[in-house]
């Protein structure tokens, strides 16, 4: 984002009177502004590509009349949720039962603010990115337990009690199988993760090494639970708590949660290109690192992202919804000593790489190093 | 069993063993039995229909383990001092005898249950219940007592199942008149009935 | 059993759990740690329910305490509408009990219409009521299966399901004329005679759904998910079974080979050559649970496809419908008539009184008494597991309050 | 679009000339209309239909109106499938006070347009849901098909766009 500012304002004369970080201020609100609305947008765009894809696998069409191919569903839907009457149930606390969506509308929100689209398209690239990604997204926990509570209504506390439960302990084998990733790549910067990647498509941190293997799998899936998608979808199982958490929310509120759903969706995938799949590297050696490589490198992250969703909305549509109990018995005795011995894999093998190989083409690839 | 012409005037050989086997362990609790034809049952009074209740369920030719259905029947008639007569019908089936390999040859079809019909006076229709010998006969009691008014007794609680606890009536008597309306929704229609 | 726990009759206030004895210092920690029992109600609109069955459950936390089924909102007045009306106009009354078993019912209902009036049917019009009837159980089946994984939240199955539910039932609307509720099966006969295009038709739909039938395993039976959420869990033994009356797959799943089709032979299921599924402990999970009830049905599919198979190959020419007296009044008579549904066994106890309707009509709904263990069965179960138990039960609420 | 002539027959010329439609107005009639999601919400034997409606051969989910949700908060079309009785319409009621305005009901099937067969001596069926609730499609038929259904909400689209995404209930209120 530096960058860009830096060369805008080298071309602008008016602007070089300014004092620059005021102008780094404006410049990452405009992003921010930009990526709200781009991600929004994504997000209806992805609820469209889940009701045509889960329409496909099951011998249907799904909506394809409102706009070329049903494109512009997700706005009609938009505003009719906007025109809706907004119910506050009489015996909902008032203040938390209003500020629960923003919570976690903001939570889903501000950890794209680290999450880069492409080569410097990123509108603030924190060295401890990764970090704030995973600590922000947990802020979402509180508006959901928020919600369940104020809305004074059985399905909806049932629905936050399951999900708090299984949020809170996913974050565990998330994180670790994240630390796993760190340890390879020794910062958190998003953007430097990433360019340790580029080159070849064994230069992936997918790929390098069986620990890392495991660990995209424990991540994907914990990132699954913490997203409520099926088959963790208990917090809001339809055929047992009716509809969980959001049970009595209306209108607008109710968009948010839901646009939030599918904006923490987009994030994770994000996260998960940028951590195993080597970002916006197309998996060949190529200098994305020019003003229409940036764009191509946003091209190669935004289908790595749509794979991911893709797999996400296939899981969806084919598993059964595990049990609450199930859930955490993944969860603390299967996932996350796995994730703990993919750490102490991966710490073993850097080590072994520094020790013994150290210098060789071979050795980098080991410790993670770009090559 | 009975569903050939031809053998419906010999007797229903699973409900004449029932006959005996009651004869024999409760003297005095048969009224009145139909052997033949196409329905055959066996009348036990009241009182003791518990203990004939028990004595089916457990003897081991019989086996009646399982209360298939239980059926309230009104007999209004004006004339009797008490208003008629109300009658509960226990259809018992057991599902320890299945057909074996020969069934197909024999002329007599298996089917292994029985009738059991009490007979109550109208003004006070109150039979013993039997959902302590088959649960499954509780929501059964509860349904005769909800549509015919059959009053089951000796049950820790009995409570209308299907219509709404201040329905008016019981509609399935047959001197049950329809009500104009239920909580201001009316009932009959405008054309009447 | 919490029948007449006071609290769970409408749904009344939560209580306080558990009284508190003995010791001060115990009674002080459970004040501190005081715990409430939550009381909710599961329905009557409520996406597990299948229906409006509405369910009061007492709850701690996950796990159910007591429960209380309550029926009867849809009670439609079957039985006193059939002793207004003659018997050939209550017919219809009949297929909308069981809405998913239509012609089975109406196989029933006839058959016991025309015991009370001893009535003769005509040999082809014996064979098509049994093709229709077990094509209607196929169909029962298949939405028994399909809604059963999206209680378990596998919404694909249910849709997949459509595809060989609409063509069956497509089979039945060209022959009867309606979709879903069809009167196909008269009092004397059938409706209209079965042609030979249709019987093709039927002939290509078989061979579809046995193809077919293992993409459903695919996708429920043999997940492990689905095993997992279903194996040991709702049992309901054999003892539970037949003190509660349930019937159909429910008996069958708790190792009873009993199926009236075979044991109580009616109509001319003696001719056919078919297995009765049942529970046993060679196929996973325990005798009695949701998982075997699961299994049952898809077993049942592939018996009725056996079935129709046999009947088409035997179906003798003649006559489809046979003499029904003009003005049908059967004799002082009763009649009490049981044959196995798709959800169990439906029976009808009829009186006969000499007048053109009946005196009294009373119909079992096998759902009726499947649902009413629920109240033994499901105490210390989890919702989760709740809810999987009322889907294997797989009950149609218009035959539980008729 | 002879759905418009049917739904209205005669319009004054003079009216429609003086009738300002806002675009705002008819944006948001444009997202009510197309995104009608009904409430999970089945009776009886009009149920079934209703699924196979939302199934795999008529697939509701082409008019954007296949989002069944399972909370009343959350959904604008109450498809009535099936039979009312009298202990189930004070229920009905609170689901239809439940639901966020502008709310819209179809009444499927014969037994809620009317008591349908049950209506002479069903003596615990209501006769006709409007006596409930205010109806805004009525679709007989028993069941009826699904092609019906889809016919009847696309009537209320049709609807929706005329009437300025008036309820039945505003339409009387102005009345």
């Amino acid at each position: 984002m530096q960058i860009w500012i830096d060369s805008i304002v080298a071309r602008t004369e008016w602007l070089q009177g300014l004092p620059i970080g005021f102008l780094y201020t404006i410049g990452i609100l405009v992003a921010c502004g930009l990526i709200l609305i781009f991600a929004s947008l994504f997000a209806g765009e992805v609820v469209w590509m889940e009701r045509r894809i889960s329409g496909r696998m099951q011998a249907r069409i799904g909506p394809n009349r409102v706009g070329p191919q049903g494109l512009i569903q997700f706005l009609a839907d938009g505003i009719k949720l906007l025109s809706k009457e907004d119910i506050i149930p009489k015996s909902a606390d008032k203040p938390i039962f209003l500020l629960a969506p923003v919570v976690v509308f903001m939570g889903a929100f501000t950890a794209f603010c680290v999450v880069p689209w492409g080569y410097g398209l990123v509108p603030a690239d924190m060295n401890v990115g990764l970090f704030l990604v995973l600590s922000i997204t947990s802020i979402e926990v509180v508006g959901l337990i928020m919600a369940g509570w104020a809305s004074n209504s059985k399905w909806a506390i049932l629905g936050a009690m399951r999900e708090v439960a299984q949020v809170i302990s996913y974050e565990l084998p998330l994180g670790v199988a994240a630390l796993a990733i760190v340890l390879l790549a020794g910062t958190m910067n998003m953007t430097d993760i990433v360019v340790q990647q580029e080159g070849w498509i064994w230069n992936w941190y997918i790929f390098r090494g069986p620990f890392a293997f495991a660990a995209f799998f424990i991540f994907f899936t914990a990132a699954l639970a913490d997203l409520k998608r099926a088959p963790f979808d208990l917090p809001e199982a339809e055929s047992e708590l009716v509809a969980g958490f959001h049970t009595e929310y209306t209108g607008f509120r109710f968009a948010l949660f839901f646009v939030a759903e599918y904006c923490a969706m987009i994030l994770f995938s994000l996260v998960t290109a940028v951590l195993f799949l080597g970002g916006w590297s197309p998996g060949f050696p190529v200098d994305l690192n020019g003003p229409w490589g940036r764009w191509i490198g946003f091209g190669v992250m935004f289908a790595k992202l749509t794979f991911l969703l893709f797999v996400m909305i296939w899981i969806r549509w084919s598993l059964p919804r595990f049990r609450v109990d199930k859930v955490m018995y993944l969860c603390y005795k299967v996932l996350l000593p796995l994730s703990i011995v993919c750490v102490i894999g991966i710490a073993l093998q850097v080590l072994f790489a520094n020790a013994f190989l150290g210098g060789s083409a071979f050795g980098d690839w080991l410790m993670g190093r770009a090559p | 069993m009975a569903d050939n012409p031809d053998t419906a005037a010999s007797p229903d050989p699973v409900t004449e063993r029932a006959l005996r086997i009651i004869e024999e362990g409760a003297p005095g609790a048969v009224t009145t039995s139909e052997l033949t034809g196409r329905h055959p049952w066996i009348g036990v009074k009241a009182e003791s229909l518990r203990d004939v209740a028990g004595l089916v369920r457990d003897h081991d030719d019989l086996k009646m383990e399982c209360c298939h259905l239980i059926s309230g029947v009104d007999w209004p008639d004006p004339k009797s001092e008490t208003g008629g007569e109300m009658e509960v019908i226990y259809h018992l089936c057991s599902y320890a005898f299945p057909a074996d390999e020969a069934y197909k040859q024999r002329a007599e079809k298996n089917d292994p249950w029985i009738a059991l019909k009490v007979r109550v006076p109208r003004d006070k229709p109150e039979v013993p219940t039997v959902m302590d010998i088959w649960t499954g006969a509780d929501w059964h009691e509860r349904e005769t007592y909800d549509l015919v008014g059959i009053r089951f007794t000796m049950r820790k609680e009995l409570f209308r199942i299907l219509l709404p606890e201040d329905w008016p009536g019981h509609p399935l008597q047959k001197d049950w008149v329809y009500p104009a309306s239920y909580h201001g929704v009316p009932i009959i229609p405008p054309e009447g009935l | 059993m919490s029948d007449g726990n006071p609290s769970l009759r409408s749904g009344g206030e939560p209580r306080h759990a558990g009284t508190v004895e003995i010791h001060e210092r115990q009674e002080m920690v459970s004040r501190d740690l005081r715990t409430e029992e939550m009381v909710f109600n599961m329905g009557p609109q409520h996406p597990a329910t299948h229906g409006v069955l509405r369910v009061v459950c007492k709850s701690d936390g996950e796990t159910v305490r007591a429960l209380q089924p309550h029926v009867g909102n849809i009670h439609r007045c079957v039985e006193k509408i059939g002793e207004n009306l003659p018997y050939y106009q209550w017919l219809p009354y009949v297929d909308r009990m069981d809405y998913l078993a239509a012609i089975c019912n109406e196989h029933v209902a006839c058959m016991a219409i025309e015991k009370l009036g001893e009535l003769e049917v005509p040999e082809r019009a014996e064979y098509g009521r049994v093709i229709v009837a077990e094509v209607q159980r196929i169909l029962s089946h298949l939405m028994a299966i399909g809604v059963y994984g999206l209680d378990l939240g596998a919404f694909t199955p249910f849709l997949h399901q459509f595809r060989e539910r609409e063509r069956g039932m497509d089979l039945l609307d060209h022959i009867s004329g309606g979709r879903l509720l069809y009167h196909f099966v008269r009092i004397g006969g059938l409706k209209r005679d079965l042609s030979q295009d249709w019987l093709d038709e039927l002939d290509a739909w078989i061979d579809t759904v046995e193809q077919r039938l293992p993409e459903y395993n695919t996708l429920l039976l043999n997940n492990r998910i689905f095993q997992e959420r279903t194996m040991g869990i709702g049992v309901i033994d054999r003892d539970t079974a037949v003190r509660w009356g349930v019937t159909g797959p429910g008996l069958r799943a708790a190792g009873v080979n009993w199926d009236c089709r075979r044991d109580v032979p009616y109509s001319i299921y003696d001719r056919f050559d078919f297995e009765i599924p049942h529970g046993h402990s060679g196929i996973g999970g325990e005798l009695g649970d949701c998982f075997q009830r699961h299994w049952i049905r898809v077993r049942e599919v592939e018996e009725s496809v056996k079935i129709i198979r046999q009947a088409r190959a035997q179906l003798p020419e003649g006559p489809v419908m046979g003499r029904v007296p003009k003005g049908f009044r059967p004799k002082d008579a009763e009649v009490y008539f049981r044959a196995e549904n798709p959800r169990g066994e439906l029976a009808v106890y009829m009186i006969g009184a000499g007048k053109p309707e009946a005196y009294r009509i009373r119909c079992r709904g096998p759902s009726f008494s499947n649902i009413a263990c629920i109240t033994e069965v499901a105490e210390g179960m989890l919702i989760a597991d709740l809810v999987a138990l009322i889907g294997s039960l797989d009950i149609v609420l218009g035959e539980v309050d008729r | 679009m002879s759905d418009d002539k049917i739904l209205h027959p005669e319009i004054d010329p003079e009216l429609e000339r003086s009738l300002v439609l806002t675009t705002v107005d008819w944006v948001k009639d444009w997202g009510r209309r197309n995104a009608l999601w009904p409430m999970a919400f089945g009776l009886a034997c009009c149920a079934m239909e209703m699924m196979a409606t939302a199934a795999t051969k008529y697939d509701l989910d082409r008019f954007g109106a296949g989002v069944f949700r399972a909370s009343a908060r959350h959904s604008d079309l109450m498809i009535v499938a099936g039979t009312l009785s009298h202990k189930m319409a004070p229920r009905l009621r609170r689901l239809y006070e439940q639901m966020p305005d502008p709310k819209y009901v179809i009444a499927m099937g014969a037994c809620v347009v009317g008591g349908g067969p049950y209506s002479k001596y069903g003596y615990h069926v209501v006769q006709g849901v409007d006596l409930i609730v205010p109806v805004d499609i009525y679709l007989p038929g028993c069941p009826p098909r699904p092609e019906a259904l889809i016919d009847a909400i696309r009537k209320l689209q049709y609807r929706i766009q005329q009437q300025g995404g008036a309820t039945i209930q505003e339409t009387q209120k102005t009345a």
